[in-house]
């Protein structure tokens, strides 16, 4: 038996099935299990001896082998009619089920190769490449009658998602509100008011999010410590009065 | 308008199209029924089997378009040198063979079919656009749903996927 | 090889090619001579006259191109304008969304975004006055940067930028 060929040649458990039953030209209706089976084995022992990666499902197809085989040396179930023994017989042959897929299996592969015929006549002929017809419309004609914002949120955000999908990564947003830029917002306020100022006015300009609250509440600790504002507040949870030093 | 017209109109637009054109479209455009561009499209067919004439025109579903004939490949490929898509492995030919006659399809059916794993090959034919997810079916594990997409009959140049049969039982 | 198939190639040529393609390299790659590629394009701008035919060839300067013939203009604007059309609108509205929440922002990041060049969609954009330049990023190169128009929040009913951000991190 020459098993001079690399596993790698084979699509998996069926085509090796395939390769031996067509080497052997076994008729596949009737399938010397016992024979397969060895021929099979002896297969998958080579491959290892080159230690190579073999594939669990090669060991799952050797194992159904095995099963079927030991199947077949058992007696049958006698049944006491002899019509009903011989139809059971055909029935019940434990090759039924391996011989119905690699049949099935066996018509894929034939697809595959006509396939394959076809990639490759398909490999020598050219499309066109389309043509620029953007002389049809004008540059300016595009309309963004009846579009809104949330339209145009939702379009954003389907832009980002579809390039999660893409390329798998996430994006790092930039932070958008940095406390420095902050620091300098509230004390440039403070500068224009010279005198009080309430934490709440500091928010007031537009509705802010609550990232932006608390940026805006680091920016007063940062004034605090760098010795620039007075912060103070007369009971818990009141608001907090922002003096700028050095004011009047 | 007469059927030569229609035929020089069609291929016009498949002209400048480059890619496939819906029969639908084209019959609305030229305001006439898709029988009629049917007809033209076997009337120019047999058109192209000119030994002069160094294009074709062939259905892919329900579209059509105009290719460049095989035997010219030598000559596209030493002035153009094209590149020449990577062939698909044996493993995504099994894989896509099975989704075309059995779609809509779960990868464990197909791994059932094909006896090993079929992750990679999915992976690959999805990249390649041609196949896609289409729902998930109805039953424990939800799984996803793969179908072929419009691209894959193009990439084969076939007609409908009852082709293959037809070249199979040859 | 006779005239017939010469002209097959040269018509699958030109086909595959989008640009006009250069008699001195036709004559090359068939091997022939360039009186012999002018006597091929003489039969066949003859034979392209049919009104069967949409497409016809022609020459300018010492190359060789195929084009849709003019009477075919309308049946093309029909079908593809509404095409180009939405294509035309989806860039920019893409584009003017990527801008609206990212900016300021460059050409290079919109790109990078949106997986394709945006030179057309901004320069529409900027023709209605929806974005403007607002100087350069201090990074090589100095790339213009992009913001939205004080017209273009007034169009989305916005009273200032911070109204985008404080609906972008809802």
């Amino acid at each position: 038996m020459a098993l001079n060929v690399k596993l790698d040649a084979f699509e998996g458990p069926f085509d090796l099935l395939f390769h031996l039953i067509e080497k052997n030209q076994i008729d596949i209706y009737d399938i010397p299990i016992a024979e397969l089976t060895e021929q099979y084995i002896a297969y998958l022992y080579e491959i290892e001896e080159k230690q190579l990666d073999l594939a669990s499902e090669f060991l799952v197809m050797a194992s159904t082998l095995l099963c079927i085989k030991s199947q077949m040396l058992l007696p049958q179930k006698k049944d006491n009619s002899v019509q009903l023994e011989l139809a059971a017989s055909e029935d019940d042959d434990p090759r039924g089920e391996l011989v119905n897929k690699l049949i099935e299996y066996k018509k894929y592969k034939d697809i595959a190769a006509v396939l394959q015929l076809k990639e490759k006549n398909q490999s020598k002929v050219f499309k066109r490449p389309p043509q620029d017809l953007s002389y049809l419309c004008n540059n300016e004609e595009f309309s963004l009658t009846g579009v809104t914002f949330a339209d145009l949120k939702s379009c954003y955000l389907s832009i980002l998602k579809k390039k999660n999908r893409d390329k798998r990564i996430h994006p790092v947003s930039k932070d958008p509100f940095p406390l420095i830029k902050k620091v300098r917002e509230v004390y440039n306020i403070l500068l224009t008011y010279k005198k009080n100022v309430y934490f709440s006015q500091l928010l007031k300009k537009t509705r802010k999010t609550k990232l932006e609250i608390i940026v805006t509440f680091l920016a007063i600790l940062e004034l605090e410590k760098m010795n620039k504002i007075l912060a103070s507040q007369e009971r818990p949870f009141e608001d907090i009065i922002v003096e700028i030093k050095g004011g009047s | 308008m007469d059927l030569r017209k229609l035929m020089g109109a069609i291929e016009a637009i498949l002209f400048v199209s480059g890619e496939p054109v819906g029969i639908d479209e084209i019959a609305k455009t030229l305001n006439i029924s898709k029988e009629v561009v049917l007809n033209c499209f076997n009337i120019m067919k047999k058109d192209y089997e000119s030994d002069s004439r160094g294009i074709m025109i062939s259905m892919v579903g329900e579209k059509l378009l105009l290719k460049t004939k095989p035997n010219f490949f030598s000559y596209i490929e030493k002035l153009f040198k094209p590149k020449v898509s990577s062939q698909l492995s044996k493993a995504a030919l099994e894989t896509l063979a099975i989704i075309m006659f059995k779609q809509p399809i779960t990868r464990t059916e197909i791994e059932d079919i094909r006896g090993v794993n079929v992750e990679k090959a999915l992976k690959s034919l999805q990249e390649k656009k041609l196949i896609c997810e289409k729902g998930r079916l109805q039953s424990p594990g939800r799984p996803i749903l793969f179908i072929t997409t419009d691209e894959c009959l193009d990439y084969f140049g076939l007609e409908s996927i009852d082709e293959v049969n037809f070249y199979r039982d040859k």
